[in-house]
């Protein structure tokens, strides 16, 4: 009953959607004028090519803040609804050891940590420069956090007080990023406003604030991503009241 | 031939909605989320390509070098992670559900209704 | 011009200060730096009411203006109505984490950042000149709505309430996201300004009355509109008390501002010569909500999906009063939002304390056990003669505002049905004092929701309500009756919302940086008839409080609590919404 | 429009269908993987790098990775 109502309710929606993209311009036709305007201004007054990290850092800079703020609440919603409740507890000492990784997969684990991590932070620094930036390179140096975890390197998150560390890092990302636009309206009475000087275009050192940016979010993202692995990865430990 | 882009998008936009209809597991229900999620990825990009234009980035091209639109590129940044802050977060209710019904079909989830 | 940017990244800084102390265990520190912010950031958006009184504050964040007509980068839009929401949404904010002061587990200081991410997503979209910034501002509030919603995660209830909740305004959130693509492709713009110069002057065609069904719709999920209001009573009923009031009174207040921000904005220009069509499909929705919303409140024994049914029903009232298309009917609407939030707000601060005392929200089991509880049955009785719209109070006001507005454009036969509609509403917050503080009439039967071991909220077992919620509760209440009497106050709404309604004004402020001169029409008082019809559904609830059962038919039924069946329902309503308006306004 | 992007769409949505008709949830998240990796494809062939590599992030390592932990949780008392 309910999948038939959903089935005609759903094709009568998709039919006026197609109604709907006809009347687009032809696949391959942008019309504009926004990106056009953007690709002819972004490489004078912002000295850098990539027209991408320009809109997200900087003339559509405040959609990136709010897109940070999103993943900051969703991190906090998820430890928020992850949290270890008094009913619950972790497993006793007597609980039966998880398996240990072979020592093949620790030691590739550990092998490629280090590596995993300086492309991140690689992808992180040049995010004015070439394709990426801050939250790729963000999620690539979690994936290393968490290439460190299947080493069998950082069991036992809580205890460790590595999740702590985490949301200390997610924290200052955030944190970071509203500072860096708050410094702005310090600096140049705008928020977002650049204040840095702009250098010359294609040097690691170029574009003011937009590399600056970058980094926050890339701390922010991975500081994000690895809590929220963390919180899961905590619960598949967990046992379930009964 | 000119409107594929936009046609794939619609579909994946009701398949992924139909998905969600009738999904009897949560984790399924979230997937199918993303699925309807990516149709707008794919509009998004497909409303911004331009026939023979380059990626916005003028690092090795001249900037007379006709471009794609970095607008839709930056909108599809956000709602990629905009899409995977809500999947964490209905996988974590997912979670939940099922400590506290001990199931993940939604139809079983039995505590509200009338 | 530093101020509309400050009011929404305060609380945001503060929020994030808060998460990354989580650890250091300071409770009261975390209750007094919140409730800082949120007033703060209530103080900013009332500095922006006043500043911009005369001509609206633009500010465009990095510095970027616009060129030739096209922006660059965003602009936040500062007018009374706009501003006034944001304040009144942070007002909102200081009461709920006052009732939240002695709430027990808020998860270190987690509860407190995403209360405040809350409010910065409600202030970001209000004050957002930019559709694809109010995309994401809308998506902060509800990323952060749907963790408060499941926040008491060690019962069953709010984790499923919180699920259909966000499985059904995240399909909402992708139609608007879909129209906001289709509408990119169209015009090659996002600022609101923009759009609606690119729009106007060509006729509507498919594409374009589309997309504005699709955002509609999407902002229609968040204003539990019907088909779309499946979720709302699962959520409310479920959330805090704290997090309640601000559901009530603010978020899904915002779903309508955005679809008239939008509409008055981008798409008065080119769905002018069709305004009647329109009027008459959003008049039918919010008539059909506000009627269910009305019969299924009144059909309640669970006392908090009660006060949910209760905003479903205002809502319709308030569609009503956008579907008006006039400055008029939204000068209604601008004063309903503030008499109604403050009174709802009110009715769920009450409802929890009643849960508090009493270990129920279960009427039935509640049955005669409020007797001793005099001054709390007294906040019930006032609050449900105020939302059944009693003279002179706030919600009277607005709705007599709205009905006169439609008596003036020759609609007058919609006044009956909101009086029916606020009647049943009031009807059933007054059958609740007759059952449960008066102990006289019919027992209720037993609702199957309220099987529910109720868990405590506070730490205070059982014991006196904790005084900061009775004080919120009364004022809550005192400032929504007293809204109904403030000197001026319906000259500066109706001025604020012909600002509002201005869209060459608008357009010009943000394209071509000139102060807009606003025309300043007087206000009317409410008529004779309005009078009349609000003293008419003050009687009419009581009659209904009186009644051993509420008719409810097969409606309830329809609300299964399935989250299949709920996004069924969205994609029906969603399909019908987009081929009415292709076919009629196109 | 060029071969490789008709064949990245026509593939995509495919992949999609897939998805929401493959029942098994642990199935799925493979498939879920497969899918975004399909994603990035595409938006390599619209010459939208940035978004590609964050698809990558998303949709090969974030997704798949949360799905399998909420198995491991979700599938512990089923068996």
């Amino acid at each position: 009953m309910r999948s038939f109502l959903a089935l005609a309710a759903l094709g009568v929606l998709g039919a006026v959607l197609v109604v709907a993209v006809t009347g687009l311009e032809p696949f391959g036709h942008y019309p504009g004028p926004y990106g056009d305007v953007l690709a002819k201004v972004v490489p004078d007054e912002r000295h850098t090519g990539q027209l991408v990290a320009a809109t997200v850092f900087d003339y559509r800079a405040f959609d990136t803040l709010g897109e940070e703020m999103i993943l900051f609440a969703a991190v906090c919603g998820c430890a928020a609804l992850l949290r270890v409740l008094r009913s619950e507890h972790e497993e006793g000492e007597g609980a039966p050891a998880r398996p240990v990784p072979s020592f093949a997969a620790r030691a590739m684990g550990a092998a490629l940590v280090g590596p995993v991590m300086v492309l991140g932070a690689y992808v992180v620094v040049h995010g004015h420069l070439t394709p990426g930036g801050g939250f790729s390179g963000g999620v690539v140096v979690a994936g290393a956090l968490l290439l460190a975890y299947a080493g069998g390197q950082g069991l036992r998150l809580r205890r460790v007080g590595s999740i702590t560390l985490l949301e200390g890092t997610e924290a200052l990302g955030a944190a970071g990023f509203l500072a860096l636009a708050l410094a702005g309206l310090i600096a140049a009475g705008t928020l977002l406003k650049n204040f840095l000087a702009l250098g010359t275009s294609g040097m690691l050192l170029s574009a003011g604030t937009i590399p600056v940016g970058n980094v926050a979010v890339g701390l922010e993202v991975a500081g994000a991503v690895a809590l929220v692995f963390a919180e899961f990865l905590e619960q598949a430990l967990l046992e379930d009241p009964e | 031939m000119s409107l594929l882009a936009y046609l794939v998008a619609v579909w994946l936009f009701v398949v992924g909605i139909y998905g969600v209809v009738t999904s009897r597991h949560l984790v399924h229900l979230v997937m199918c989320l993303s699925v309807a999620q990516a149709s707008t990825y794919v509009l998004l990009l497909g409303i911004g390509y331009r026939k023979g234009g380059q990626a916005p980035i003028f690092g090795d091209i001249p900037t007379s070098t006709p471009v794609v639109d970095p607008v839709v590129q930056a909108l599809a940044l956000t709602d990629v992670v905009v899409g995977a802050t809500v999947s964490a977060l209905l996988l974590a209710l997912a979670v939940q559900a099922h400590k506290r019904f001990g199931s993940v079909d939604p139809d079983e989830l039995n505590a509200l209704r009338g | 011009m530093a101020l509309a940017s400050l009011a929404v990244v305060v609380p945001l800084v503060t929020a994030a200060l808060l998460a990354g102390t989580t650890s250091l265990h300071a409770r009261r520190v975390a209750d007094v730096v919140a409730l800082t912010a949120a007033a703060a950031t209530a103080g900013l958006c009332l500095a922006l009411v006043t500043r911009s009184s005369d001509h609206a504050i633009v500010a465009w964040l990095g510095g970027w203006r616009p060129r030739g007509g096209v922006a660059l980068g965003i602009d936040l839009y500062a007018e009374p109505l706009s501003a006034g929401l944001a304040g009144f949404a942070a007002l909102l904010t200081v009461a709920g984490l006052l009732v939240a002061w002695h709430q027990v587990d808020t998860a270190g200081h987690l509860f407190h950042a995403l209360v405040l991410t809350f409010l910065a997503g409600m202030v970001g979209f209000c004050l957002s000149g930019d559709l694809f910034t109010a995309f994401v501002f809308f998506e902060l509030m509800s990323v952060s709505a749907y963790a408060l919603a499941g926040f008491r995660v060690e019962e069953r209830a709010p984790v499923e309430g919180s699920l259909s909740f966000a499985v059904t305004n995240s399909i909402g959130s992708l139609m608007l996201l879909v129209g906001i693509a289709l509408i990119y492709g169209r015009t090659g713009a996002l600022n609101l300004a923009q759009i609606g110069a690119a729009l106007g002057g060509h006729s509507p065609d498919a594409l374009v009355a589309v997309a504005f069904a699709l955002v509609t719709c999407g902002f229609f999920v968040k204003a539990a509109i019907v088909p779309f209001h499946f979720w709302m009573a699962d959520a409310y009923a479920v959330a805090p008390t704290s997090i309640c009031l601000l559901f009530a009174g603010a978020m899904s207040e915002l779903g309508l501002y955005g679809v008239a921000r939008v509409y008055w904005t981008a798409f008065a220009g080119p769905l002018g010569p069709h305004a009647e069509a329109l009027r008459d499909v959003l008049l039918v929705l919010g008539l059909a909500t506000a009627l269910l919303g009305g019969v299924m409140c009144a059909a309640q024994r669970h006392l908090k999906r009660l006060a949910a049914f209760a905003t479903v029903a205002h809502m319709g009232i308030l569609l009503c009063g956008i579907a008006l298309l006039s400055d008029a009917g939204l000068a209604g609407v601008a004063v309903f939002v503030v008499g109604d939030g403050l009174v709802k707000a009110s009715l769920f601060v009450s409802v929890g304390a009643l849960e508090h005392r009493r270990g129920s929200v279960d009427e039935a089991a509640l049955y005669g056990r409020g007797r001793e509880l005099k001054a709390l049955g007294t906040v019930f009785a006032i609050a449900g003669l105020a939302l059944a719209a009693l003279p002179p109070f706030g919600p009277f006001l607005g709705r007599a505002m709205i009905e006169d507005a439609a008596t003036k454009e020759g609609l007058g036969w919609i006044a009956p049905i909101l009086v029916v509609a606020s009647a049943l509403v009031g009807g059933g917050v007054l059958r609740v004092v007759r059952t449960v503080f008066l102990g006289r009439g019919a027992v209720p039967p037993r609702h199957p929701a309220c099987r529910e071991a109720v868990a405590e909220e506070t730490d205070l077992a059982r014991g006196r309500t904790p005084s900061p919620t009775i004080a919120t509760g009364t004022t809550l209440l005192v400032l929504g009756l007293a809204w109904g009497l403030v000197p001026g106050l319906i000259d500066a709404a109706t001025h604020a919302a012909a600002r509002f309604t201005d869209h060459a004004g608008y357009a010009a402020s943000v394209l071509r940086g000139t102060a807009a001169s606003a025309p300043a029409p007087a206000g009317e008082a409410p008529t004779a008839a309005a009078w009349l019809y609000g003293l008419a559904s003050g009687v009419l609830a009581v009659a209904f409080a009186l009644l051993r059962t509420m008719p409810e038919g097969p409606l309830r039924a329809l609300h299964s609590g399935r989250i299949g069946d709920y996004v069924a329902w969205t994609a029906v309503g969603a399909a019908a919404i987009a081929s009415v308006f292709a076919l009629t306004l196109a | 429009m060029t071969f490789l992007q008709a064949t990245c769409l026509v593939v995509v949505a495919l992949l999609g269908t897939l998805v929401v008709f493959t029942r098994d949830p642990l199935r799925q998240a493979a498939v879920t993987g497969i899918f975004g990796l399909g994603l990035a494809a595409l938006f390599l062939a619209v010459q939208a790098p940035d978004v590609a590599l964050s698809q990558i992030a998303i949709g090969a390592i974030v997704v798949p990775v949360l799905v399998l932990l909420a198995m491991a949780k979700i599938r512990e008392h089923d068996e």
